[in-house]
């Protein structure tokens, strides 16, 4: 916490920039890096969303694709049955992914650590099973086909999807800030010293965990409108969706506000950016580069940050406590 | 009626009888001490009163509120706050992140827990230390940080589990003053210790428990003549040749 | 009737099975107190080496068992050796990091046999494969049975190591407590490294008996990985017993769920016992059966 | 036999030993006493190599101790009884009793071993396959000398073996550990039952936090006003 402190106060400015090139120049791009800056965008929110409740709240869910994935078919439903523009689904989306990001709550919960993260695996497990078979209602394993408002176009997307990443970075922010920050991170250094100083734990786990289903059901519902497209392989996917985002906010830095925006970044040039050069390999590169980073910065790239710049500047790392 | 009230409180774990029968009350602003050998169940009593670890029996009444069936925040927010015998600092936080954490129990502005948690780190003499994360603190100032954290949430009632233990003579002066401050400042003092020149010195009252059960009660002195405490730490023999 | 027994039949088979992969998941967890998630991935390359010496030399899977098995024992040596090991009891932010770690090693152990075996569908087709005799109406599939088989015979002789030997003794001691083994003269380090490198061999054998029945491709072990955790928190960590018992009856559970409700919602069963026991039975059905 | 020479010993940055010195002879029970905290566990644990002195040496038999890894300890004749209830809970008595002979001389004379601790601790017999978990507290800390007796060790360090004891059950084992240093295993004990410790033991260190304050034989301790000071604070 001590570091976003820190980084706020010194680097107001950075973000402004970032804000005004993220703005200003992707409409000179061509379309593939539009693409490229849109799943950035989504990546991003998903991350940062991710990160509220494993990062900072300590509650590591391995089953997030449950919020992503109902953010998606929040719309496709609503298109399916009724014909109603899937717009409609960026209310729906997180709408739903909140409603059922309750009772998963008041279960799992209950759960600690490994535990907690296993059961959520096993919920997104559960729900890609279930909306892969329940055809006439949820559409099955073809999963739903809708309409694109904008055609071929970009642009539209990429700036829905540049407020929300915005909105989420922004919202994190704020309640990082206030009681609540402070609650989420007492509750993850140690559940019981937290109940101890006469917080409940479980209702402020519920606190975190709702924006952070609000916003990865926002990313599914952006996702749902831009790729036009959905089936319960792509988005309740355990390796393509749950995975990636722990292991993207893992890259940046856990408990970090910029981690999971650089990790987000960093994964999706990887995975989509140089797939057009070296083929299925990218996916391949960015686990090894995963890997090292668990074993050698295992509180990622910005957690990490004073242990890379020592590295660099050749001097050899302090370690504090015994071996 | 007496403050904190504890009545046939009884806690087993398996077939060990921890706690067993333990009745006792504690009166306002007084400093309570609690001791008794390795093992006898001093830590399991505080655990019970704030719920870790419920009684299986008996009644727990402060204030004049039953609290044994409520949850560990609620007993806390009721005013009763604690420390641990084993520290658990919210490691990555600073020590005033710490301690602002604790405020937040009476305010929701983080502008207000700051006050709080500065004017209380004074209190305490923590203000140097007030930017160190808090795993990188010595063990004193972990134990002094968790009276301040405990302190923070405005409690009238602390049990301080082991706050001298692992400290040096000087540690332990510093402590008893921040102890004395606290009984004068209105809060009453819950005490379990195992350094005895830092119990004996700030209790008003104290009693000693072995095997779950207590086997004297009454003022420092009286306590540390009492030949079943000499028992119980020293062995039959002491007890006799006294 | 006929199809009661038959689904029950076929699910003891499928359990036995299922209980070998997850008996070397359970040890791991029970000794080095994480989750494994490479285990999955680490039981498809069991099952790609078999192929593999299927495909050039014609060796029967059962009998490239032995090798795929002695190889990825020396893989899972390597890997917990040189990679695992070194984030033991470090200290991050995300409690879980060493979780994680096995997770990132099994997602690139993946895209590795997808680089060299592509991501099609393969088979080890034997004649054997299609075979099944009948007894009393039921059709039993012969490489369920045999595969069953050679399942007991692993978990038995497990079983055996670890109550008969010193070697399994001290894998015990450690899991249940690593200080005090320490005491004993028991070098943890390696009692680790030895058991996580059985679990992977375990894994592989597994892996070995699925081949005549079912296809293989890269991703194939992510239900299989959810079924060792079903097992392990079913049956409680470190005990062949419990792994053996949460095997069968996740494997009775599935193929009922799979003929009486529809083979689509096989695998959620087993997830769904999995949450209930994690709520309501915590410790498993070793806390019931006791040892 | 077993030389300690001004160890220091840190958990992380904290001290918990200062300059300790203190030696044990062949033959002898030697006690370490100290109230709660003091660092007798520490110096126990530094013996085992569990944890590391950052200064000072520590020898037995002529070899330095404290670069070795812990596992090394048992095959140099060092048997570690720890506080009771560290035994492996759902291994039976009979394979803790096993798992405390593992080293080459010990196995070769595991049956007699056996034998041995059966006749010390009679109801462990009974008890043999039964799960260690569901012992009583007196009965696990006899399993846990008994798995301590399997080592066939020169040294035996006991931590606490007294703790949580009936009254009645503390005499039983102090009897044991008598006459297991008659057999002929020399003893290094860590107590807090002060009375108990220093009739048994020929010499006792005092440790108050962290540091030696007193030692001697354990009659000339006995009459010492000091130690009930140290215990009580009076």
């Amino acid at each position: 916490m001590a570091e976003i402190k820190t980084m706020a106060k010194k680097s107001w400015f950075l973000p402004a920039i970032l804000g005004i090139v993220a703005i200003a120049f992707p409409p000179f791009l061509g379309g593939y890096f539009q693409h490229l800056l849109i799943l950035m965008m989504m990546w991003i929110t998903m991350a940062t969303a991710w990160n509220l409740l494993g990062g900072y709240t300590g509650c590591v869910s391995f089953g997030h694709c449950v919020f992503f994935g109902l953010g998606a078919y929040g719309g496709g439903l609503l298109y399916l049955h009724w014909g109603i523009s899937p717009w409609w689904g960026m209310i729906a989306g997180p709408l739903l992914a909140i409603i059922a990001g309750i009772p998963i709550g008041l279960v799992t919960f209950r759960l600690r650590g490994p535990y907690f993260a296993l059961s959520m695996l096993a919920l997104g497990e559960t729900f890609r099973i279930v909306f892969t078979n329940w055809v006439s209602v949820l559409g099955g394993a073809c999963g739903i086909v809708s309409s694109r408002t904008f055609g071929v176009e970009k642009l539209p997307y990429y700036y829905i999807a540049l407020v929300i990443a915005a909105l989420s970075v922004y919202v994190v922010y704020r309640l990082m800030h206030s009681k609540y920050g402070y609650y989420f991170v007492s509750i993850r250094e140690d559940q019981d010293a937290a109940e101890g100083l006469g917080i409940p734990t479980t209702r402020y786990k519920m606190y975190a965990l709702i924006p952070s289903a609000l916003f990865t059901g926002l990313a599914g519902a952006v996702y749902m409108n831009y790729m036009a497209y959905i089936d319960p392989e792509v988005v309740f996917s355990l390796a393509g969706i749950s995975i990636m985002m722990i292991l993207a906010v893992m890259v940046g830095g856990a408990g970090t506000l910029g981690g999971p925006i650089l990790g987000a970044v960093i994964f999706v040039l990887l995975n989509e950016g140089i797939r057009a050069a070296v083929g299925p390999i990218s996916y391949l590169i960015f686990m090894v580069i995963a890997c090292l980073l668990i074993m050698f910065l295992p509180d990622g790239i910005i957690g990490d940050w004073a242990k890379i710049k020592r590295a660099f500047r050749g001097k050899k790392p302090v370690y504090v406590g015994g071996e | 009626m007496a403050y904190l009230d504890i009545n046939h409180v009884v806690r087993k774990f398996g077939g060990l009888v921890a706690v067993n029968d333990i009745t006792v009350g504690l009166e306002q602003g007084e400093i309570f001490g609690l001791i008794g050998p390795n093992g006898s169940g001093k830590t399991t009593l505080f655990n019970a009163i704030n719920n870790y670890y419920p009684a299986n029996s008996g009644e727990i009444i402060f204030k004049g509120i039953p609290i044994t069936r409520k949850s560990t925040h609620e007993i806390c927010r009721l005013g009763i706050g604690r420390t641990f015998q084993v520290v658990k600092p919210l490691r990555r936080m600073t020590v005033l992140e710490n301690v602002m954490a604790g405020a937040f129990l009476r305010t929701n502005s983080a502008t207000k827990a700051r006050d709080k948690a500065l004017e209380i780190l004074n209190f305490c003499e923590l203000m140097p230390r007030k930017d160190m994360p808090a795993k990188d603190l010595p063990i004193a100032d972990k134990k002094r940080m968790e009276i301040a954290r405990s302190l923070a949430g405005d409690p009238e009632l602390i049990l301080l589990d082991e706050t001298a233990a692992g400290l040096n003579l000087v540690e332990i002066e510093v402590v008893m003053a921040i102890v004395r401050k606290i009984r004068d400042s209105g809060i009453t003092c819950f005490v379990v210790e195992h350094v005895m020149k830092f119990i004996m010195g700030i209790s008003d009252r104290m009693m000693c428990i072995n095997f779950g059960k207590e086997i004297a009660r009454g003022t420092p002195r009286e306590i540390a003549s009492h030949p079943e405490v000499i028992k119980a730490y020293l062995g039959e023999e002491y007890a006799k040749g006294k | 009737m006929a199809l009661f027994g038959q689904t029950f039949v076929t699910g003891i088979l499928i359990g036995g099975i299922y209980a070998v992969i997850a008996v070397g998941m359970t040890l791991i967890m029970g000794v080095m107190k994480i989750i494994n998630l490479a285990h999955g991935a680490l039981m498809m390359v069991g099952m790609y080496v078999c192929l593999a010496l299927f495909k050039s030399f014609g060796l029967h899977p059962y009998l490239g068992m032995i090798p795929a098995m002695i190889i990825l024992f020396g893989i899972g040596w390597l890997l917990q050796k040189y990679s695992i090991e070194r984030v033991f009891g470090v200290e991050t932010i995300l409690p879980e990091s060493q979780v994680l770690l096995t997770l990132a090693l099994g997602l690139g152990i993946t895209e590795i046999i997808r680089l060299i075996f592509t991501s099609n569908y393969q088979c080890a087709y034997t004649p054997f494969s299609a075979r099944c005799f009948y007894l009393g109406g039921m059709s039993i599939s012969q490489p369920y049975l045999v595969g069953f088989i050679i399942a007991m015979a692993f978990v038995a002789a497990l079983h055996i190591l670890l109550t008969r030997t010193d070697l399994g003794r001290s894998v015990i001691a450690t899991a249940q407590d690593r200080d005090a083994a320490t005491y004993m003269g028991v070098d943890a380090k390696r009692i680790t490294n030895f058991t996580f490198a059985l679990g992977t061999a375990l894994a592989a054998a597994g892996g070995a008996m699925l081949l005549p029945i079912f296809y293989t491709y890269p991703d194939v072990w992510h239900p299989y990985l959810a079924k060792c955790f079903i097992i392990t928190i079913l049956g409680g960590m470190g005990s062949t017993v419990g792994a053996l018992s949460g095997g069968l009856l996740l494997g009775v559970a599935e193929t009922f769920g799979a003929t009486y409700w529809s083979p689509g919602y096989r695998d959620v069963v087993g997830l769904i016992i999995f949450v209930l026991v994690l709520l309501f039975l915590p410790g498993g059905l070793k806390k019931v059966i006791g040892r | 036999m077993l030389k300690v020479n001004d160890i220091d010993v840190y958990y992380g940055d904290v001290q918990a030993l200062w300059d300790v010195s203190f030696e044990v002879n062949e033959g002898e029970i030697v006690a370490l006493l100290g109230s709660n905290g003091a660092g007798k566990t520490t110096t126990l644990n530094t013996i085992s190599g569990l944890l590391r002195p950052r200064k000072g040496h520590i020898e037995f038999l002529g070899q330095e101790l404290s670069k070795m890894p812990a596992h090394k300890m048992a095959s140099l004749g060092i048997a570690h009884v720890p506080e009771a209830r560290r035994l492996f809970p759902e291994m039976t008595v009979k394979e803790n009793l096993l798992m405390g002979s593992l080293m080459p001389e010990a196995k070769a004379r595991r049956e007699e071993s056996m034998e041995r601790v059966f006749t010390i601790f009679p109801v462990l017999k009974e008890r043999a396959w039964q799960a260690a978990g569901t012992l009583s507290g007196g009965e696990s800390q006899m399993l846990a000398v008994g798995r301590g007796i399997m080592a066939c060790p020169k040294l035996m360090m006991m931590d606490e073996p007294s703790l949580g004891l009936a009254p009645f059950l503390v005499d039983e084992v102090f009897k044991v550990i008598e006459q297991i240093n008659r057999e002929g295993i020399t003893i290094l004990l860590v107590e807090q039952n002060v009375a108990h410790a220093l009739k048994a033991c020929t010499r006792a260190y005092v440790l108050e936090v962290g540091r030696i304050t007193l030692q001697g034989t354990g009659e000339k301790l006995l009459r010492d006003e000091h130690v009930k000071e140290a215990y009580l604070g009076v």
